[in-house]
């Protein structure tokens, strides 16, 4: 093998990132219900401290992170790597985790005194186990343990949806087990092939090593498309709306928000640095068709739910759909590869844009299921009134997902335009630009709802804390931020790519 | 036609046969339960596939090459643990279905979704 | 020597497939279920029995011949249990019938 | 002569495999996959491997079987049922998998040749962890990370199933006897488990250098407690009792804390020190089958049933 | 950075800045007085900053602002009409339990309006124009009624329409651009060499008739401003439809010329100029046919930006500019005067009406207004043809209209002689009024570059003056037929596309319907099945 991974100095955040949730879990099921919440926090804390580390690291050196596991070297042992795309979405986890942690132990402090019940102690057990599986999958580097770790996603996710027990999330719950399942296994099949055919599970290698031949080429397909149905991509969205719409707020958060993208990231580099460059091409084509019937499919049908949560479920598969027109976009050149596009980086802001402004929502959406005890958009004329801050959030999230300035959606929007404009693609521009009207038209919808006057006095059936607002307010207000980053490639998340000499250029 | 019939390649088409069994009873099996069963012989078949890519990699005195047996015993355990969350879904579900059903539908509950 | 012992394993290991043969044919041909059991059983009892006496002078090692007369009890004792659920529970259904 | 029987082995897998896939009644279906993993455990001596015929028998077999029938049993008559494809539907996807299976084929039979393999520099590296067994060394020193995270995958899921319990109930212990013990049941209930037992140690002791280890231990370790539970011997253990508790993350406690060690006296995060690679190993691989077995049974044994007793 | 610089940049962050305070509940609970002084800054950048650039924020915000001639003469009429307005605001709304929410949608929507005049780049203009239109959207709904509640929804949709044209637009004109925020001058005048430049300019044109109302992209107008307050309707009408002149002045090559699409614009700028007055005369509500009047007057101001499009003449912006300042502090003078009517009684009542009277007969054009005036300097830009011709024809017919808007209040106020508009509003219409009638007659001679004194030849006179008196002659025919009012619905052809709803809606069910098929499990599992076939059949046969 030419590539040789080695450990660099402070290669052991990679590590501590994936495993310290781990300890995490082990120590609540060890302890009980008692101390859940304080360990959780604790160590979600501990995350994002370790998630800034890593991307300090990654800005001082200039240079991706790596850690060998156990010094056994790829392809018989492991490796971990952050690059800069991984650190961004290390941080952007860790961030959301975050603030979902606080939204929720308000929340679930809310519902009995203890906080020792079913629910709570098994939220936190997950939502720890959640953050361990993403970041391994932001850094593995092996792709059976990226079968691992998306497993460890798939089940500490499923559980998340049927949180409450009633029978129809249960139901939902099982619908995205099934299929989650056969996503995945369709991965590990195409692992199988890989490994029969290079000997190797470890991408670097793979990324030098692999031509065109019918194992690739099988393998390739199999586990893009598992991964299509992990990521709800249309026509694989059947699980996605009631699964999302049907956990608690905060499992619905991070669900939208996090769970998702990490099948899409994994396609991302099956794409980019696995495939071949005419492989990369044909499926980056084939990608884009889907994810351009995706926005707009799934935005009309967001625009039909009578449901608030519904309806941003289904504004979740839609906006997966800007993550996968990037493909062709950012299909670089031999003097530009493609992390140095404008696309890669609209791609991976609107990646970030979109878990910020998603989570925002579906807290803000959980707020007012819990202040009016149900979320049909038609019964919540005036809740501006009651919930201003709730209705900021969703708002501000909304300009982000709408693409209106100054918002992160806005400034990723107008990047992957750009692409799309100056590499030829104009049907790609018109569903960006359709895509933002009926995510307009969505967002709209609730936001006259809440300026309305009330047909009726308001009645509150619950008083919701300040805290749980404010919030959602804090992650939507985070989204729009993103909007004042420069529009132009960002050097970050080129960090670490130059090194690996690139599948996808002759 | 000697090469099919070495192990290494034999089962691995058998492997792949299971494959698209396995995939048409999890698509088209009504029951929930044979859907579960339908992934496992997918797995099966996925296994098989790993299990013939070992044997083809029989070296250095070993019959066969010891990473992708470790990856499937992984694999198995993996599979039999998904295989128990969703049949305690399975049970829970037809638990408060019944439930329901006798509460508020008397006839066969049709799937909402 | 080694030849009349290899002829002893052969016959009886043969002994033991015919029996097992025979257990499946019941199985197939019976008509009733309780019958079938009984086939199953006793043939493949005997049929086991016979088939590690056959392979027991061919064990290597005192150890080895241990673990095939522990597969022998295990399946005896395992055999025997599943029956008689088994006829248990057709007992049962007949009886509610 | 073996080609012969590896055919008759492949023809009969995939009979059976359309019997369980076609066969109208549930039960004999279930049946007839269990069969099917002692099929599969057949294959895989076949392929030289019998640490995965050892484990697909036990655990993708037995446990798998198991768990299948008793859900067979709880839903009998009130299984869920979805609507399922139509005739064109069904044909249609027979055709796709035809297609899947095809190219499938064609891509394993296209596989490189020369196959390449990590087997020397597996059996090369064997000799830094003192083991004899190249999968135990796979497992647990080259890509311990997986067994590691694997581990939490298994609890994960317990955790899962637990969750499923109804609020009041929380805690509590599953429901795994019948209400009336059948007298054979519990006959053999107090003759196996010393039997199991023994094995189930036996199977672990030799993992190290040759085929068995942690799972298929684990699992025979679980099938023998299971037993004793169903038989009403012993209660089954509330969810929230401390001891099972302990024993649950027994394993993988030590096994990452082992792994936390290596940064101290080893090269890294699961490095182990050199000369006490095999000790450690063992110790963990211990604790493991402990963990694992205790898994292995509540995963079967389902969420609880009884209010915790406290 | 120079004062006038400063000035420049407190005028933009001025009306955000209390915005922002309104955050604080002190301040929210007076925000209506403060409304006032927001566009303070502005006015003072407009007359005390002469023509400059200054750029601010170097990267990676690079906002940049600019002042050119256009530019101040519409921040000052604007500015002056927002003032006024903020100050009629704050006594009419003094008792409205929302008025802190109003108050923080206009500081928003003034402060994207007013910063369209002033700024330099790109992204930054996007940025403004995007604010100015959705802020609006607070302001238009105001009265929660459902007639606002559906201007409000059109205008949205429309709104959202417009920005995606622009932002495709921009896109496009940026994307061979080497710099991510480019100057709008450098990238307009890079235009001619862009191979899509075709594209961009109908784009631009598309997105800013939107928002300027030319027929048929008008129909949220005449919904709009008048379901608004009668302060916000004052300036959605005065400036806010200005924020597509300024776009076209900035964003069309004026210097290069492109006579196609001039011509576009003069063709649509007078169907619309006529547009207005035929069915603003079938209209009964005085504030509907103030909207169609300014549909029309819309309409003239496109000819004239197409009449210097078409020339290459750079000189036609000024133009346009003070023909568009004209028409923002008349039409802003007009709407508080009808609020200002509603509440005056007795002998005070025929002074309001006369002065009413004087600056409606101003946007036809009387002798001595700012509309003689605007229509004067802007003559020999037109030469002698037929737009000529049809821009003289244009202004009988506004006098039509005119005319009708005057029956029509007259015939709303009731005798109520006890009555006395408070002084609040009544000094911000007066203000306004003065404005209209002094201003241009200062800025003539800049713009026109010929004396003041010129303007009272009898020549003059008549050549303003006889179209008018036309178009009251044909209005006097046209009261012969009381039929036509309400013959045409508020919003005319936005009635159409009722007719297109159960198309949309059964689109929408037929998307439903596809989706439930599509998620049931078998149809899904297809689904994967034979995107797996797909994809790994066109990879294998690449490679």
């Amino acid at each position: 093998m030419t590539s040789v991974h080695a450990t660099t100095p402070s290669g052991f955040l990679l590590v501590l990132a994936v495993i310290l949730p781990v300890c995490a879990v082990l120590a609540i099921v060890a302890c009980g219900p008692r101390s859940a919440a304080r360990i959780a926090m604790t160590t979600l804390a501990a995350g994002l401290a370790v998630a800034i580390a890593i991307a300090m690291e990654l800005v001082a050196g200039g240079t991706a992170l790596s850690y060998v596991v156990g010094g056994w070297q790829p392809p018989l042992g492991i490796a971990l790597r952050a690059d800069g795309l991984s650190g961004a979405m290390i941080v952007m986890t860790a961030l959301v985790l975050g603030a979902v942690g606080l939204f929720a132990r308000s929340q679930y402090a809310l519902h009995d005194g203890g906080g020792a019940g079913r629910a709570q102690t098994t939220f936190w057990i997950l939502l720890l186990a959640l953050a361990s599986a993403l970041n391994a999958t932001f850094v593995g580097e092996d792709l059976f343990n990226l079968y691992v770790a998306l497993e460890l996603l798939t089940f500490a996710a499923v559980p998340l949806v049927c949180l409450d027990g009633r029978a129809e999330t249960v139901k939902a719950a099982l619908r995205y087990l099934l299929f989650a399942l056969l996503g995945s296994l369709l991965y590990l099949l195409g692992t199988g092939l890989i490994y029969g055919q290079y000997g190797t599970l470890d991408l670097l290698a793979l990324s030098q090593l692999s031509r065109e031949d019918p194992a690739l080429s099988a393998a390739l397909a199999l586990m893009i498309v598992g991964l299509l149905a992990k990521a709800a991509l249309f026509p694989l969205h059947l699980w996605l709306p009631p699964a999302h719409a049907g956990a608690p707020a905060p499992a619905s958060a991070v669900l939208s928000a996090l769970v998702i993208k990490a099948p899409v990231f994994l396609i991302l580099r099956l794409v980019l640095d696995v495939a071949p460059p005419q492989a990369a091409a044909v499926a980056g084509q084939m990608l884009a068709v889907l994810g351009a019937v995706s926005i707009l499919f799934c935005s009309v049908m967001a625009l039909r739910q009578a449901r608030l949560k519904l309806m941003i479920a289904y504004s979740t598969v839609a906006q997966i759909g800007y993550l996968f027109i990037v493909f062709p976009l950012a299909a670089g050149s031999a003097d530009l590869p493609p992390w140095s596009t404008i696309a890669w980086t609209g791609g991976a802001l609107q990646l970030i844009s979109h878990a910020l402004a998603k989570s925002a929502m579906f807290l803000a959406a959980g707020v007012v299921y819990e202040a009016f005890g149900h979320d049909r958009i038609a019964d919540l004329r005036g809740f501006g009134r009651v919930l201003p801050i709730s209705a900021a959030a969703f708002g501000l999230a909304g300009l982000s997902l709408m693409g209106i300035p100054p918002s992160g959606g806005f400034v990723a929007k107008c990047l992957l335009l750009t692409a799309a404009v100056a590499e030829g693609y104009p049907w790609l521009a018109a569903t960006i630009l359709a895509g933002g009207l009926l995510a307009g038209g969505y967002v709209f919808r609730v936001i006259d709802k809440a300026l309305a006057n009330p047909a009726a006095p308001i009645v509150v059936q619950r008083a919701v804390p300040r805290r749980l607002e404010i919030v959602a307010l804090a992650l939507a207000a985070a989204a729009v931020m993103l909007g004042f980053l420069p529009l132009r490639p960002f050097e970050f998340l080129q960090i670490g790519r130059s090194g690996v000499s690139m599948a996808g250029l002759p | 036609m000697t090469a099919v019939l070495q192990p290494g390649v034999l089962f691995g088409l058998c492997g792949a046969v299971l494959v698209g069994i396995g995939l048409f009873a999890i698509v088209t099996h009504p029951a929930l339960l044979r859907r579960i069963v339908g992934c496992n012989i997918l797995g099966a078949g996925i296994f098989l596939v790993f299990g013939a890519v070992a044997r083809r990699g029989a070296g250095a005195g070993l019959d066969a090459d010891p990473v992708p047996q470790a990856l499937v015993i992984t694999g198995i355990v993996v599979a039999f643990s998904a295989s128990a969350l969703a049949v305690a879904l399975l049970k829970r579900l037809s638990e408060l279905s019944v439930g329901e059903g006798r509460a508020a539908e008397p006839a066969a509950p049709r799937s909402e979704t | 020597m080694n030849g009349l012992v290899d002829i002893a394993t052969m016959v009886l290991v043969s002994m033991g497939a015919v029996l097992f043969l025979a257990g499946a044919l019941g199985l197939l041909r019976f008509p009733d279920t309780l019958s079938r059991l009984h086939a199953v059983s006793k043939a493949d009892n005997l049929g086991l029995g016979l088939i590690v006496m056959g392979l027991l002078p061919q064990a290597e090692s005192v150890s080895g011949g241990l673990k095939l007369i522990c597969v022998w009890l295990l399946a005896q004792i395992s055999a025997a249990t599943a029956s008689q659920l088994l006829a248990r529970k057709i007992h049962r259904d007949e009886g509610r019938s | 002569m073996m080609v012969l029987l590896d055919l008759a082995l492949a023809a009969w897998l995939l009979a059976l495999a359309l019997h369980v896939v076609m066969e109208r009644n549930e039960r004999s279906a279930i049946i007839a996959f269990l069969a099917l993993g002692l099929l599969l455990g057949l294959v895989w001596v076949r392929l030289a491997a019998p640490d995965v015929a050892l484990t697909e028998i036990a655990i993708g077999g037995g446990g798998t079987g198991i768990l299948l029938l008793r859900a067979e049993a709880a839903l009998r008559g009130r299984g869920k049922h979805e609507e399922g494809a139509t005739r064109g539907g069904k044909l249609a996807v027979a055709a796709g998998c035809a297609v899947i299976s095809a190219g499938l084929g064609f891509a394993v039979l296209a596989l490189a040749s020369p196959a390449p393999t990590l087997a020397p520099a597996a059996s090369d590296a064997i000799a830094a962890t003192g083991l004899g067994n190249p999968v135990t060394a796979v497992l647990l020193a080259y890509r311990a990370l997986d067994t590691l995270l694997e581990k939490v995958v298994v609890l994960l899921a317990l955790v899962g199933i637990w969750s499923l319990a109804p609020d009041g109930i929380w805690g509590g212990a599953p429901e795994v006897a019948p209400a009336a013990v059948p007298g054979p049941l519990a006959w053999l209930a107090r003759i196996l488990p010393p039997f199991g037992v023994v094995i189930g140690v036996y199977m672990f002791w030799v993992g190290a250098d040759a085929p068995g280890g942690t799972f298929q231990a684990g699992t025979v370790l679980a099938a023998m407690w299971l037993l004793v539970i169903m038989a009403g011997l012993l209660p089954p253990p509330d969810a929230a009792s401390p001891a099972l508790r302990l024993v649950l993350v027994g394993g993988p406690a030590l096994f990452l804390a082992i792994a936390f060690l290596g940064f101290i006296v080893a090269d890294g995060f699961l490095a182990y020190p050199e000369g006490f690679a095999k000790p450690l190993i063992v110790a963990i691989e211990a604790a493991l089958t402990l963990s694992v077995a205790a898994a292995l049974a509540m995963l079967v044994a389902g969420p609880a049933r009884k209010a915790p007793a406290r | 950075m120079t004062a006038s610089g400063l000035v420049l940049v407190a005028a933009l962050l001025f009306p955000l800045a209390l915005a922002a305070g309104c955050l604080s509940e002190r301040l929210r609970a007076r925000a209506l007085g403060v409304l006032v002084l927001a566009p303070l800054p502005a006015l003072a950048a407009a007359l005390l900053v002469p023509d400059g650039r200054f750029a601010l924020f170097p990267a990676p915000f690079r906002l940049t602002l600019v002042l050119d001639r256009p530019g101040a003469i519409l921040l000052g009429g604007a500015a002056l009409l927002w003032s006024a307005a903020g100050a009629y605001a704050a006594s009419s709304m003094a008792r409205d339990p929302a008025r802190s929410r109003f108050a923080i949608w206009w500081l928003l929507t003034l402060a994207g309006c007013l910063g369209l005049f002033i700024v330099g780049d790109v992204v930054n203009f996007y940025l403004l124009f995007t604010l100015a239109s959705l802020a609006a959207y607070g302001l238009i709904i105001h009265e929660q009624s459902a007639a606002a509640h559906r201007a409000g929804v059109i205008y949205v949709v429309l709104a959202l329409l417009a920005e995606a044209f622009l932002l495709i637009a921009l896109v496009m004109l940026a994307a061979t651009y080497p710099d991510a925020n480019p100057q709008i001058r450098s990238v307009v005048a890079n235009l001619s060499g862009n191979p899509m430049r075709d594209g961009i300019v109908a784009l631009f044109i598309l997105g800013f008739a939107l928002k300027m109302g030319l027929v048929p992209l008008h129909v949220w107008l005449p919904l709009a401003h008048p379901a608004a307050p009668t302060p916000a309707s004052a300036v959605l009408s005065g400036v806010v439809v200005k924020a597509g002149v300024i776009g076209l002045i900035r964003f069309l090559p004026f210097e290069a010329g492109m006579p196609v699409w001039g011509g576009v614009l003069i063709g649509f700028g007078i169907i619309t100029a006529y547009y207005g007055v035929i069915v603003g005369v079938t209209q009964r509500r005085a504030k509907t046919i103030l909207a169609y009047s300014t549909v029309s007057q819309m309409g003239l101001l496109a000819v004239l930006l197409g009449v210097g499009l078409d020339a290459a003449d750079p000189a036609a912006t000024e133009l346009t500019a003070y023909y568009a300042v004209h028409h923002t502090l008349v039409k802003g003078a007009l709407f508080l005067g009808i609020g200002v009517l509603g509440a005056t009684g007795g002998r005070r009542l025929g002074l309001v009406l006369l002065l009413t009277a004087v600056l409606a007969l101003s946007l036809g054009g009387l002798p001595l207004t700012s509309g003689a005036l605007a229509k004067l300097a802007t003559k020999p830009m037109l030469g002698y043809g037929w737009i000529a011709g049809a821009m003289t024809m244009a202004g009988a017919g506004s006098t039509m209209l005119m005319v009708h808007f005057l029956l029509t209040v007259r015939n709303d106020t009731r005798d109520n002689p006890a009555a006395s508009p408070p002084r609040g509003q009544l000094v911000p219409w007066l203000t306004v009024t003065a404005a209209s009638l002094i201003i241009p007659w200062a800025l003539y001679p800049i713009v026109s570059g010929e004396p003041v004194a010129g303007l009272l030849q009898p020549a003059a006179l008549w050549k303003v003056a006889w179209p008018m008196l036309l178009g009251a002659a044909a209005m006097l025919i046209l009261l012969r037929f009381p039929r036509r009012l309400g013959a045409i619905p508020e919003g005319d052809i936005v009635e159409l596309a009722g007719a297109g709803e159960p198309l949309v809606r059964r689109a929408s069910d037929r998307v439903g319907d596809v989706d439930a098929h599509l998620r049931r499990w078998p149809m899904a599992g297809f689904g994967l099945i034979a995107l797996a076939i797909l994809l790994g059949g066109a990879l294998m046969l690449r490679a």
